[in-house]
């Protein structure tokens, strides 16, 4: 049996259109997801969202963040859709 | 700003943006004779339609973080240009109400047009709002989300 | 104009420059959500010495009509903008009054940008006016009036 | 003897400057010089103007003209000083 990843409690913010597919606007969840990519994308599958990664930014704890960065437990995650400010 | 007459302001409103008031914080420096002023106003019609109402929604601790961030870096770019306001607004809007006033003020003319442009256009492309339009007809989308490209990350 | 609801307007004047009342003219047609406005103010500082007073004289006649000339000329450059206003004052002013106000207003920012830009380029070039500043020394004398080059003629 | 040049009556305005050393806004005068460039020069020597006419712009009737125009009877002439509107 392989090493088990570890189990990490984040709380996940949405906004605009997928604030409106998730239904919601703020979730805490448990992920065992490596990267913010790995995140998103256990996410879009379970949820169905429209919107591809590589149309997201995505931030966390407020900051800008890369796709690559790993999930730090505790943080706030934002997938941020294309924006449309002005 | 160590000058205590200059203007730093970059702010996520959502109550009126008020640019009468606005346009006299740039206006306390004296020295400053060049003020170059952007209002972004919802439009009637948009995509060939007519419009009866934007929703801004924004994420505002980044967008301000962020929209803090262009400011400085126009103060950075136009070195002339020594007082400089950005606020965005939020919520529900409806055609000829301000959206977003950009102001900037120096000496001279020339870093201000420039320094006023830079900020809109990084305010476009750069902080984390987002608007949902709706028609007359009753059709409502979200402007931008499926089509334009995501925020280049830092 | 054949909208009623678009603005056009040059004009010199001597009373005091409503900025505020002036960019509600701009802002009528609410299919024109890009408003850029330059306002030229009289600063307290001019070639390192302290000023008192400005006074602008013009040539008001030939002012108004190539005043006019340079707002059509921006109206057929930037084909998307549909009101334009420059108001240029006269007599005396001090530091911190408005001496220019031009506001161009366009359904996109860029063309908006751009026409403020023409204006004002072209009223301080072309436009018969002229400034006799007086610093907080008594020393006075006519701003350019040597230096520059003249009015390129037609 | 040779042909007498006609007189013409015309209205000169001065402004910033060229009013100043003129000491006067409006003058009507009678002129013998043909363009406008040869009357700026009589004016000029006549009164000290510190001005050259290449430094300067000139009007006709509320119309920006060119030196080499033709003086017209009853017209209103502007010496232009360098502009510095804004």
């Amino acid at each position: 049996m392989s090493a088990q990843a570890p189990i990490k409690h984040i709380k996940v913010r949405y906004f605009a259109l997928l604030r409106e597919e998730r239904g919601l606007d703020l979730e805490e969840i448990d992920t065992t997801a490596h990267t913010l990519e790995q995140l998103y994308k256990e996410l879009a599958n379970r949820y169905r969202f429209s919107l591809e990664a590589n149309s997201l930014a995505v931030s966390q704890d407020d900051n800008f963040a890369a796709w690559g960065d790993s999930i730090k437990d505790g943080s706030t995650i934002v997938f941020i859709p294309p924006v449309a400010g002005g | 700003m160590t000058n205590i007459d200059t203007s730093f302001n970059f702010e996520i409103r959502k109550s009126k943006i008020d640019a009468q008031s606005l346009s006299e914080d740039l206006r306390t420096d004296k020295g400053l004779g060049g003020i170059v002023i952007f209002e972004g106003r919802v439009r009637n019609q948009s995509e060939g339609k007519e419009v009866l109402k934007l929703e801004y929604e924004s994420y505002k601790e980044l967008a301000e973080s962020e929209g803090k961030k262009i400011l400085k870096e126009a103060l950075a770019k136009y070195a002339q240009v020594k007082s400089v306001i950005c606020i965005h607004g939020e919520g529900e809007m409806e055609p000829g109400d301000l959206a977003v006033w950009v102001g900037a003020a120096s000496p001279h003319r020339d870093e201000a047009f420039q320094a006023c442009r830079y900020v809109i256009e990084a305010v476009k492309h750069r902080l984390p709002i987002w608007k949902k339009e709706t028609f007359k007809t009753g059709e409502a989308h979200w402007v931008n989300c499926r089509e334009h490209h995501a925020i280049p990350c830092n």
